[in-house]
C-alpha cells in the first residue's frame, strides 16, 4: 500500500522537534516547557485570565500555532492525532496561571476530554481554577453533543484569545467564548486522507474519483460521499447544510474561513471562497471578512472546510482585535 | 511477569494498528507500544517493594505516555486496580480479581463507557466478572479463564456499534470490526496468562 | 498516468475566478482592473514610487498575494506556470503609478522577461518610467545570470515594498532592492511534482524514494538526485551550498526563510527550521528573524526551500517594517 | 487560410504539451490552443481589408493570449512580420518569403536567441531561407519546400542544447527531444501548405 513520501527524522520524535521549530518562529515570544511537549508566551501578564488550547498533533499551525498576542496564553501538544497526556496539560496550567484561572478550550474529542479533565482535577487540587469548554463547530457529526472540533476552532480561539486579554474574570471570558461556539458552523469535504509520521500510513482511503462531504480530519465518515464535482456545486452543497443548521438569516453578519486540510491549493481555497462569498450574497448574509488558508490540517490531506461565525457587536469587538501567532497575524 | 506483558504489547504494534485504522485513526498501536515501552524502562529503572506500588507506578506511566484516550483508560485500569491492594507482594488469583474489579469500575466511573458500547470494556468486564468466580484457583488456571473470557468479550465488541470514543464517529461503519482497545485488553491478559503458564508455575 | 484530484470549477477560468476570491480577503484595500487578470492596492499615496510584481499563476500566495501595505502595489497574473501578457504588465503598471516611476520585481524566467520588456517599452512610450530587478536567488541554478527566482523572492518583495513605501525616488528604491537582492541566496529540495490545473498532469517524475536538491518550481533539473533522507542530512547539505555561495561568514546576521511547494507539512517545515537554525548557530551566523510557511508554491509540488537573507542596518530598517498582504502578515 | 491554422494549431495541444513537458513545463500546448482560439474568434469578429492589417492583429492577439515565452515570440513573427506588406490583399510566395523574412528578424532582435539555442528559431530561419529562394513559385510549392525545411529545422533540435529559455535549464537533459517551439512553428508552416495544397490549388 502507498506510504507518505515525508522528509523527517526519527518519526518518534516529530513533535518535540516541531516544537523546537515553532517557538524559534516567535523570537522569543513563546518558550518551550522543560521536559514536557508545551508551550506558552513568555509575556503573560499578571493577573490575566489564561487561555490553554491544545491537542494532538499533526494538524498545524492547529492548535499549538495559534498561541501568541490576543491569542492562547499556552498551549498543550500530545502525539500526532493523539491527544495530549494529564502532565503535559497540568504543567501547561500551571505555566499560563495568573491567578484569575485558566479557560481550556480544545476539540470535542474523546481522548482530549479524558486527559484535560484527568488535569483539570490535578488543577484544582493545586487550587488553580479551570472552567473547559468544547469546540463542536462540524455539521456533519450529528447532534450538537457529538459535534467535532474543526477548521471553526481558529474562530473561537481568537475570540477566546481577545477575551481573555481584555476581561477581568473567567467567567466573563467563558460567556464570551460560549457565545463564539454557539455562533460557529462548520463542515468539510475530503479528497484524500493525511498519514502518521510514526506509521507512513495513511488514515483513509477514498478513491481517485471520489470525494467525502462532512469526513473528519482523522476520517470519521461525513454526510455522504459522491464523485468529483466542480467547486461551485460543492460549495452550495456544503453551504446548505450551514446555513439551515443555526441558522443563518437574511441581515446576519458573518466572518467566513476557508480552511485548507494541507495539501489543497490556495487556488483551490480562493475559488472556493469566491463561491462562497456569492452564496452568502444571494442569501442576503452580510460578510465583515473572509480569511483563506491553511490553519487547521491533517497533515498532507487533501480538502476544505467551510466556517461561518455570525457576529454581534460584542463577538466583531475581538474579532477584529488585532492577533499576532504563528498561524494567524492580524492588523 | 509485567515485562513480558511490555515486550509482548510492543510486538502487537502492527496488530493494533491495523484494528485502529479500521474502525478509528491508527495510532492506538504506537500508542499502546510507546506505553509499555515507557513502563518497561521505568521497571528496569528501580525496584519495588509491594505489587500496588509496580501497578500503580505502571499505570501512572502509562497514562503520561499513552496519550489519546488508550492512555486514561489503561492507565486508569492499572493504577486505580490497585488501590485497595494493600502491600501485597505477589500476585495470586484473588490480588487478580480485586484488580480487575476495581480497575474495572474506576475506567467505568472514568471514560463513562457502558457495556456493549464498543471499547475496552466490553473485553474488561467479562474478565473482571470471571475473574472473581476462580478467585481460589491456581494463577495460571484463572488467568487462562479471564483471558478466554477477555478473548469472548473481544469477539463480541466486531458486532457491537461504536458509541463511545474516537470510533463513535463511524457509527454503522464500526460494524464487523473489533474495538482495538478491547483487543488490547485481550493480549495483556493473554500475556500475562503465558508468563504464568510457561514461567511462573514450572518454577513452583 | 496519475492525474492530479482537485476542485475546481473549469480549469479555463482558474485565473480570473482565483483573483476573485483573492481581492475579496482584502476587505476593500485591493481591487481587481477590468478585464485583465491584474490587482492593485486601492490607497496608493499620490506621488509615491510604485512597485509591481508579478508571474504566472499556481505559485499563490506568491506573488500576487504579496501585494498589500509596505508590499507591492500591484500585481499581473499570467496563466498557471505562463508569464503575464503585455497588455497586462501594462494596465497594472499605468494604475500602480503615482508619478515616481514604477520598480518590475519578478523571477528570472525567459517568458517573464519578454513580456515585462515589452510592456515597459510601451509604457516608456506612455511616458511612465520603469526601472526592473530580476530576483535570481536559486544558487542551484548555476552562473548569476541563469540563476532562477525561487522562495527568497518574497525577501525581495518585503525590502522593495518597505523602500517603495519610504523612499522619495525610484533610484533609491532600485538601489535597497538589488541590495537585498546581493544578499538573498536560496536552495530548494523538491519530493514530487505539482500540476497544471488545465491538463491535470504533474510537471516531472520523481521515484517514491528518490529526491532531488535544487530542482526548480517547474521541474527545472538541481543539483543531483538522491534517496530520501532525513531531515538534518539534507539541511546540512542544502545549507552548505547557501553558505559557500554568498559567502555568509561568522558574525553575519541574516533573516531565514523556509518555505514549502504546496503539499509539505508544517511539521516537515519546522523541523527543518529547526535544523537550519542549529547549523547557522554553529557556523557563528546570528538570526535575526526566521520565517516558516508556504509563501512561494507549485500547486500541491511536495518539498521545501531554504532562503537567507544577509542583512545590514538599512535591510533590517526595511524588513522590519509591519506588512499587510494575504501572503504575509506581519506587526 | 488563417482559420485553418487556428484549428490545427488547437487539435495538436496534447501533441505541444507533450514536447513542453519533456523539456519545458508542459503548457506550451494550452498556450498555442488559448492563442490560436483568441485568434479565430478575432477573425470572426471582424473582416480585414489588407492582409498585413490580418497578420497584425493576429499577431498582437497571440501576444495578449498566450502569455509565457511563447506569446511573444510567436506573436512577434506575425505582427512584425507583416510590417512591410504595405496593403497586399493576397497571399503568395513573395509575401510569404517577406513576412518570414522580417518575422524572423523581430524574434531573433526582441528574444536574443540564435540558431543552434534550441528555440523556435532553428525552425523559422531555414523556413525564412527557403522561401526567399522559392519566391516565384507557386504558393502551394513554395510552402511545401518551407514546411520541408521548417522540419528538418525542428528535427535538428533534437541534437540541441538548450540554452535559452525555461527549457535552457535543462541543459543536457533536454537533448534528444525537440524544442516545442520550433515543433509549432512547423505545424504552422504545415498547416499552411495543406490549405493551399488543398483548397486554394485546386480552386486556382
Ligand atoms: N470513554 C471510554 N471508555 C473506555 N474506553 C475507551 C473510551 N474511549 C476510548 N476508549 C478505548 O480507547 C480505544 C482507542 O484508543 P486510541 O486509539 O489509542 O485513542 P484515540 O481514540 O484517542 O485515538 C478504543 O478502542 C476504546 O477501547
Ligand atoms: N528567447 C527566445 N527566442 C525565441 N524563442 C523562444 C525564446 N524563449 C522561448 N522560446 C520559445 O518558446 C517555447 C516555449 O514556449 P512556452 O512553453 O509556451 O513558454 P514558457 O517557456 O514560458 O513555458 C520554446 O520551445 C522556444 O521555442
Ligand atoms: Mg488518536
Ligand atoms: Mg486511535
Ligand atoms: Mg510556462
Ligand atoms: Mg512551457
Amino acid at each position: 500500500m502507498r506510504k507518505a513520501k515525508k522528509i523527517l527524522n526519527d518519526p518518534r520524535n516529530v513533535v518535540p522537534e516541531m516544537l523546537d521549530g515553532l517557538v524559534a518562529t516567535y523570537n522569543g515570544r513563546v518558550r518551550k516547557l522543560d521536559g514536557v511537549n508545551a508551550m506558552v508566551r513568555t509575556d503573560i501578564p499578571a493577573g490575566k485570565v489564561a487561555l490553554l488550547i491544545g491537542g494532538g498533533s499533526g494538524h498545524e499551525p492547529a492548535y499549538h500555532g495559534f498561541v501568541g498576542d490576543n491569542m492562547a496564553d499556552g498551549a498543550a501538544l500530545g502525539n500526532v492525532f493523539a491527544a495530549p497526556t494529564p502532565d503535559i496539560v497540568l504543567e501547561a496550567t500551571k505555566a499560563v496561571h495568573r491567578g484569575k484561572g485558566v479557560l481550556y478550550l480544545y476539540g470535542n474529542y474523546a481522548g482530549d476530554i479524558l486527559n484535560f479533565d484527568m488535569a483539570a482535577e490535578m488543577a484544582a487540587e493545586e487550587g488553580i481554577e479551570v472552567r473547559t469548554l468544547l469546540i463542536r463547530d462540524d455539521v456533519a457529526s450529528g447532534p450538537i453533543e457529538n459535534r467535532r472540533g474543526i477548521g471553526g476552532a481558529m474562530l473561537a480561539v481568537k475570540i477566546a484569545g481577545g477575551a481573555a486579554a481584555t476581561l477581568g474574570t473567567l467567567a466573563e471570558v467563558v460567556d464570551v467564548t460560549s457565545k463564539a461556539l454557539d455562533n460557529i458552523r462548520s463542515i468539510s469535504v475530503a479528497l484524500h486522507a493525511g498519514s502518521i509520521p510514526e506509521t507512513g500510513q495513511f488514515t483513509f482511503e477514498l478513491a481517485d474519483d471520489e470525494i467525502e462531504i462532512g469526513m473528519g480530519v482523522h476520517g470519521e465518515p461525513g454526510v455522504w460521499r459522491e464523485k468529483m464535482v466542480p467547486t461551485d456545486t460543492l460549495v452550495d452543497k456544503m453551504l446548505e447544510f450551514i446555513l439551515q443548521d443555526l441558522p443563518f438569516k437574511r441581515g446576519d453578519e458573518v466572518c467566513v474561513l476557508v480552511n485548507g486540510a494541507g495539501s489543497t491549493t490556495n487556488m483551490e481555497l480562493l475559488i472556493a471562497n469566491r463561491r462562497t462569498l456569492q452564496v452568502l450574497a444571494a442569501n442576503g448574509i452580510v460578510v465583515h471578512e473572509c480569511v483563506v488558508g491553511s490553519l487547521f490540517t491533517t497533515q498532507e490531506m487533501a480538502g476544505f472546510s467551510i466556517s461561518l461565525m455570525r457576529l454581534d457587536d460584542e463577538l466583531k469587538r475581538y474579532y477584529d482585535m488585532p492577533i499576532r501567532s504563528f498561524g494567524w497575524t492580524k492588523w | 511477569m509485567l515485562l513480558h506483558v511490555c515486550q509482548q504489547m510492543i510486538g502487537y504494534t502492527d496488530i493494533l494498528t491495523e484494528a485502529d485504522k479500521a474502525i478509528g485513526d491508527g495510532d492506538h498501536g504506537i500508542g499502546m507500544a510507546r506505553g509499555f515501552e515507557a513502563v518497561s524502562q521505568k521497571l528496569a529503572a528501580g525496584s519495588y517493594a509491594s505489587l500496588d506500588q509496580l501497578l500503580k507506578t505502571a499505570g501512572m506511566t502509562l497514562i503520561t505516555s499513552i496519550g489519546g484516550a488508550a492512555g486514561v483508560v489503561f492507565g486508569t485500569w492499572f493504577r486505580d486496580g490497585a488501590k485497595n491492594l494493600g502491600g501485597v507482594t505477589a500476585l495470586d488469583a484473588r490480588v487478580l480479581a480485586a484488580w480487575l474489579a476495581d480497575g474495572l469500575a474506576a475506567v467505568k466511573e472514568r471514560g463513562k463507557a457502558k457495556p456493549g458500547e464498543k471499547t475496552m470494556v466490553d473485553a474488561l468486564e467479562p474478565a473482571a466478572v470471571t475473574s472473581s468466580q476462580v478467585a481460589a484457583a491456581p494463577l495460571d488456571e484463572a488467568l487462562a479463564a479471564v483471558t478466554e473470557a477477555a478473548r469472548t468479550g473481544m469477539e463480541a465488541t466486531k458486532d457491537m456499534i461504536a458509541s463511545v470514543g474516537r470510533a463513535k464517529a463511524l457509527g454503522e461503519r464500526s460494524r464487523s470490526h473489533p474495538d482495538p482497545g478491547a483487543v488490547s485488553t485481550y493480549l495483556i491478559l493473554k500475556s500475562m496468562w503465558e508468563y504464568a503458564a510457561e514461567v511462573m508455575a514450572p518454577g513452583q
